[in-house]
């Protein structure tokens, strides 16, 4: 039960390189063997994961029409329940699963940087994980303190239990602790919210993030697919698939997750915004 | 002649009036203005048309129109009977009064009842307890029981003006009740059981709390009805949440609010129509 | 005019009736001649209609009415469980005091209540239908917009409308309340000749609130007072020989 | 004749079904709301739960205190009440007794559409436009608060109170109106202390039927209220019972998950209570009118 | 009867009035004296109420009417652009043919006028009501229930509470349309011998159907027909002698 997050990496490496031969195979193959896999696959949980999903389900699906892939977007909490309880075949989670979620296995599909962004207009550029936290709880109040125009911060996140909060407050070390101005309950809100507001700074996915904000510099280092996959930028987290210890899966279930962690993944993955195992 | 005070109370309350009234129009130009004025060119052809692709980079609400589509005929197959069952037996058949007034006062009460909680008691029963998942049809059955009320309460109130004169004279052709019912009763009351089914449609195409926890946010269309119903799926006002706020798709999401608006109007146009005919059929 | 040819078609006896509390019949005694038009006349409130919906058992939709007596039609008890409601209604019809034509059309109408007891071809109920408005005079103001909506008639047409309706389903009794009351003299006239030929296949009840109507074409009448039988007889009879007061005084315009 | 009466018997027993419907979703919909919301409550303490002023879900050491959620509810539903109903009261007035023909339809038919605006529509627009207005017109950092909450449900509220009692001012009958010009009256007087009185208790019931749409509105609010567990204040960023529902439901387990439900269950409550009072007005305007 | 002894207290010159197209007051010439009853009659249709409403301006508030000619209040033109219509509906007050008292308590439909147009103390309020409520004769049987809603009151004590309303206010002159219409026999003569009384400080004007009661209260009597002023004069005169034979008619009984 301790050995949950080792586990999770074992699994994790076990699968992308059994991944790797199955798809070589699968692409070998005749595609006529391909069509014959049929069934239905159930995905739910993350909704930062949506896009990952969306692009993996839309390429899966062209060399497997058969194949119906559903997914919930009800949230990292849910997708563990999910599996758990045997409702969903894959349940998707953008954190790593915690010491108390037991009975399941967590497969990491790919990476994904917590961009950390304020207004365009706001001149600060860079700030070190201990700004960050001191910002995230309150003890810097006002942008001057750090070099910025005399206006008063605005902290924008998560509601609790989002996978993007609960990393961002783990790997700054704020975890209790953030003393938010809102509360915002998904992605893109976040971005618009930072984007109207000329104070705000937030958290939000490094895929979901655009020009119409600006991605702060943490400790001088930009979130990147290079800097994500060397671990140079800290602030990221796990894309992780969530399958039922024991369970009976489906050709179709196990063909997926292949896919999903071969490298032929890799590029729909970048496509999504999010960042592939390295 | 008048007093100073009184002149200038008149004044007063006059002033109040129009303000009020100027807000009140304020807000409404406002509003339906801004939505339209930010949404109505986004909304293209090939918006309508497209279903969304991440890999292929297009925005698209093909799958929405469709799923409201769907939860739309859905809900009212299965809301239609039961809710105008219901008013018959109300208006027709039943001869306890009790029954009667606990029946009308349950009726106002799920009328009452806010959509977060049709979402959560939708999520455990359907979803849950009865394994269907997130899925259109667990998504139409949460609404069946939210629109239940609009039905049973606008055919009540038709069925109630069909004249009395109607139903002796068929009785007294020995006509049993459930003819009468069938063949005068419920076709002089067509016009306020279609006023119900609009009245429920515009609830249905408004609704995003009840259904973000029962019916899920695909966005695939399917190829059965049979997979449609089976699946997760997004009504408009469902992906127009999505979009806007999950995704951050700020275009789509206008374009789909201005959408959301137009079939709103045609909704309320369509309703006014039917209430005028009714209106001059009955004189 | 033709006073004891009829049988008893039907018969009550101390019928009472109660709305709730309130006794709205009060131990009626009557027999009902066949081919006869029976008038029923009283001041308002005194249980005329009453009394002639429980004749069809149109009196058992009202809830909280109690019903005691006996009341037979064709000497059978029409309160026994084996009767069935809906054929009682059809032997015994009723046109109502304000016209009530279905919202459908003229020849629908007619044919509403033939549809309920069989299955009709399509050229037989033709003939019912033309068959029907013939014997209320109405068929050659209609017979060329049969499919209108019967809605568009004037309100003397609607009520031979409706009493053709009643005469499509063949009964043997036509119960009439208060049928012309609403109506202007010429249409009165109409309905009244109309009457007067029905008697030749039906027996009529007719409840009417004009003396002179009753005297007009009644056989037989019965006068009513607060829920109370006062006095029946041949029509001639009562209104030039009241045996009771009471009956005097109502036809002479003392009262009601 | 016995396929008839077989119909007959079927037929009764179908709409018999149909009529029981409502009271069985009603009864499910309390049992399940009972079931699931209790237990959280008295596992946390039902004390602790409804006064306590702490809402820390996620936390290692979690506190469920919803008196601020609660508190927040009553405040915003206040407001919007305070806001809504004289604005759509004296709107009433307007298009009931003042305004053309010609200028009344179409407004009355705008206020009807403002009706069926689905309320994610009026969470963009009190999002994107709203709530910086808000911030620039007060000067505060964060728009995001109470009062952006409260102005966004007054307007929600406006359709309903506007067309319950302009119905409610149209039924007032002419003769009272005349009656009091005829003691020399101006319009205004008649209108105010004439027409709105004998109209009160429709009035009332759209005021109620207001507030019970205030006390259950989620998807709007949670777009503008800011959702931070705080007690309420007016420049605050503030959670509702129904937003408190809504925001973590997708992501709560355990003892968070059923917690959601216990304050489902309370605003519930707060509906039923609601309800009860509308059932209450409506019922002594009928005997009134009698 | 002292039949010449008031002045004109309203008069009226050429007075024409439109609904539309459609001419409703066809040039009416009319005085009346102070301290007077004058009845109008005439048949259903012919402009009483209209002309009625017209001299205290209720008839503004309908859409669509224009009004010629003259009408004068103590000699002043009360279309005039200064005249204050509060004032003058407060100066000429209305009792209406259905009683319509405010859906609040009996003080308070009293009370409501002499609010509107002063600020007064309760205890002299208590006694403006008190004496408008005896005015009326309404005094003793409401004495005790003063707090209680108006609407409770019998149709006869409903429309004595108007009149006692309008009298609060202290108008000078009392226009009634058909005041005792819709009421009994009994209430309807508690309320012309009210009206008697009335006239020793007010003028009253009467629209009634009801020749007998026009003939029984008036001073004046005033026959329209069609918009037309047919006849007016001393009611003895005009039921006894009658000028225009078309007055005779009506009064016979031959129309109307
Ligand atoms: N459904 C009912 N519930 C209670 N009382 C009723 C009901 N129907 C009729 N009554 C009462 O029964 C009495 C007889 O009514 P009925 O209609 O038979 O009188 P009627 O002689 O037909 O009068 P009319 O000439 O006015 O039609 C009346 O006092 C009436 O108030
Ligand atoms: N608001 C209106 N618009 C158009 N025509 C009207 C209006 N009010 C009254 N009329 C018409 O003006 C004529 C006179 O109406 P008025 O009410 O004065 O008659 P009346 O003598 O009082 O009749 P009644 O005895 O029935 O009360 C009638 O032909 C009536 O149809
Ligand atoms: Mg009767
Ligand atoms: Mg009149
Ligand atoms: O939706 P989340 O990825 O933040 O759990």
């Amino acid at each position: 039960l301790s050995g949950c997050g080792s586990n999770n990496s074992s699994s994790t490496a076990a699968g992308s390189s059994k991944a790797a031969d199955s798809s070589a195979a699968a692409s070998a193959e005749d595609s006529s063997t391909s069509k014959e896999l049929s069934g239905k696959i159930s995905t739910g949980g993350s909704t930062s994961m949506e896009a990952v999903i969306g692009a993996l389900q839309e390429a899966f699906a062209e060399t497997y029409p058969d194949v119906d892939i559903t997914y919930d977007p009800t949230g990292s909490g849910a997708g563990i329940t999910g599996a758990t309880e045997g409702s969903l075949d894959i349940g998707l989670s953008s954190r790593d699963l915690k010491e108390d979620e037991t009975g399941v296995t967590g497969t990491k599909i790919a990476l994904d940087g917590i961009s950390i962004i304020v207004n365009k207009d706001n001149p600060i550029t860079d700030l070190s994980l201990e700004d960050l936290a001191r910002i995230a709880t309150g003890e810097v109040k006002n942008w001057s303190e750090l070099g910025g125009n005399d206006a008063e911060i605005v902290f924008v996140g998560r509601e609790a239990g989002s996978g993007t909060r609960d990393g961002f407050e783990s790997i700054v070390g704020v975890e209790d602790k953030c003393v938010y101005s809102e509360e915002l309950t998904a992605t893109g809100a976040v971005i618009a919210k930072v984007q109207s507001n000329p104070n705000a700074i937030g958290y939000a996915s490094l895929s979901a993030v655009d020009e119409s904000v600006k991605t702060l510099t943490i400790d001088k280092v930009a979130p990147s697919e290079e800097t994500v996959q060397d671990g140079s930028y800290a602030i990221q987290r796990p894309f992780v698939f969530v399958t039922k210890d024991g369970a009976e899966q489906s050709d179709a279930v196990k063909t997926f997750i292949e896919f999903a962690t071969s490298k032929d993944a890799d590029e729909l993955i970048r496509a999504a915004g999010a960042v592939p195992l390295a | 002649m008048k007093s100073k005070s009184r002149v200038l109370k008149n004044g007063l309350r006059t002033t109040f009036v129009y303000v009020a009234a100027a807000i009140t129009m304020a807000v409404l130009v406002g509003i339906i203005g801004y939505v339209l004025y930010k949404g109505v060119p986004e909304l293209s052809w090939q918006l309508i048309t497209s279903v969304p692709s991440v890999t292929k980079k297009v925005d698209g609400i093909f799958p929405y129109i469709l799923n409201t589509l769907y939860v739309i005929l859905l809900s009212l197959l299965i809301v239609l009977p039961l809710g105008v069952g219901a008013a018959v037996y109300l208006t027709e058949y039943a001869r306890n009064k009790h029954l009667i007034r606990v029946i009308e006062f349950t009726t106002e009460t799920l009328a009452g009842i806010p959509s977060i909680i049709y979402g959560l008691v939708g999520m455990l029963v359907f979803c849950q307890m009865l394994g269907f998942q997130s899925s259109l049809l667990a998504g139409c059955l949460t609404l069946v029981v939210m629109t239940l009320p609009t039905i049973i309460r606008t055919t009540q109130e038709s069925l109630k003006a069909v004249p009395v004169s109607y139903r002796e004279g068929a009785l007294g052709l020995g006509a049993t009740k459930w003819h009468i019912v069938r063949t005068i009763v419920l076709p002089s009351s067509a016009d306020g059981i279609i006023t119900g089914c609009i009245l429920a449609v515009g609830r249905i195409v408004g609704e995003s709390a009840a259904l973000l926890f029962t019916a899920g946010f695909g966005k695939i269309v399917a190829d059965t009805i049979f997979e449609a119903y089976s699946r997760s799926g997004a009504t408009l006002s469902v992906a127009l949440y999505m979009t806007a706020f999950e995704e951050g798709k700020f275009d789509v999401a206008w374009a789909i609010a201005a959408l959301l608006l137009v079939i709103v109007l045609i909704i309320n146009l369509a309703a006014r129509a039917v209430r005028a005919k009714t209106r001059k059929k009955n004189k | 005019m033709n006073m004891e040819t009829g049988n008893p078609i039907i018969q009550t006896k101390g019928l009472t009736l109660h709305y709730g509390e309130f006794e709205a019949l009060k131990g009626i005694d009557m027999d009902i001649l066949s081919q006869e038009i029976t008038a029923f006349i009283g001041p308002s409130g005194c249980g005329k209609s009453t009394f002639l919906k429980t004749l069809n058992r149109m009196q058992d939709l009202v809830p909280g009415v109690r019903i005691d007596g006996e009341v037979t039609f064709h000497g059978k008890d029409i309160f026994a469980k084996d009767v069935d409601v809906t054929w009682l209604r059809k032997k015994i019809g009723m046109v109502f005091q304000k016209a009530n034509p279905f919202p459908m059309s003229i020849y629908d109408n007619i044919a509403y209540g033939p549809r309920l007891h069989s299955h009709i071809k399509k050229a037989q109920m033709d003939e019912i239908v033309e068959n029907a408005l013939r014997g209320a005079a109405l068929w050659d103001e209609v017979k060329d917009r049969l499919k209108k909506s019967a809605l568009g008639l004037s309100g003397g047409q609607q009520q031979r409308l409706c009493i053709a309706r009643a005469m499509a389903v063949e009964p043997e009794v036509i119960l009439m309340d208060e049928p012309t009351s609403a109506l202007d003299p010429a249409s009165t006239m109409k309905i009244e000749e109309l009457m007067t030929h029905l008697k030749k296949k039906y027996t009529v009840i007719i409840v009417t609130h004009n003396m002179q109507q009753a005297a007009r074409i009644s056989d037989k009448c019965a006068f009513f007072l607060v829920g109370e039988l006062v006095e029946m007889g041949p029509t001639d009879r009562v209104f030039s020989t009241p045996k009771d007061k009471r009956t005097e005084d109502y036809i002479t315009g003392r009262f009601g | 004749m016995r396929v008839k009466h077989l119909i007959e018997k079927v037929m009764n027993s179908i709409f018999f079904i149909c009529g029981m419907v409502a009271i069985a979703c009603v009864v499910l919909i309390t049992i399940y709301m009972l079931v699931s919301g209790l237990p959280a409550i008295f596992e946390i303490g039902p004390i602790d739960f409804l006064f306590g002023t702490e809402w820390k879900s996620t936390a290692a050491d979690p506190s469920y205190g919803i008196l601020p959620f609660i508190l927040t509810s009553m405040w915003g539903t206040a407001g919007a009440t305070l806001i809504g109903v004289p604005v759509g009261l004296l709107t009433a007035v307007f298009l009931a007794k003042i305004a053309p023909k010609k200028l009344a339809a179409p407004v009355s038919a705008a206020v009807e559409l403002l009706a069926g605006i689905p309320s994610v529509v009026y969470g963009l627009v009190g999002m994107l436009v709203l709530v910086p207005a808000v911030a620039q017109a007060f000067e505060l950092s964060n728009g995001a608060c109470l009062l952006s909450a409260i102005l966004v449900l007054s307007i929600m509220i406006l359709p309903n109170i506007i067309s319950v009692s302009v119905t409610a001012l149209n039924a007032v009958p002419k003769e009272y109106e005349e009656a009091s010009l005829a003691l020399g009256a101006t319009t205004s007087e008649t209108y105010f202390k004439v027409s709105v009185p004998a109209a009160k208790s429709g009035i009332a019931a759209g005021i109620v039927l207001g507030i019970g749409r205030a006390v259950g509105e989620a998807m709007a609010v949670m777009m503008v209220a800011g959702n931070v567990a705080n007690m309420p204040g007016i420049f605050k960023s503030v959670t509702f019972l129904t937003t408190a529902v809504s925001k973590e439901m997708s992501y709560a387990s355990g003892l968070q998950r059923e917690a959601l439900f216990s304050i489902a269950l309370v605003l519930f409550i707060f509906i039923m209570i609601i309800n009860g009072v509308l059932g209450a007005v409506l019922k002594r305007g009928n005997k009134h009118e009698k």
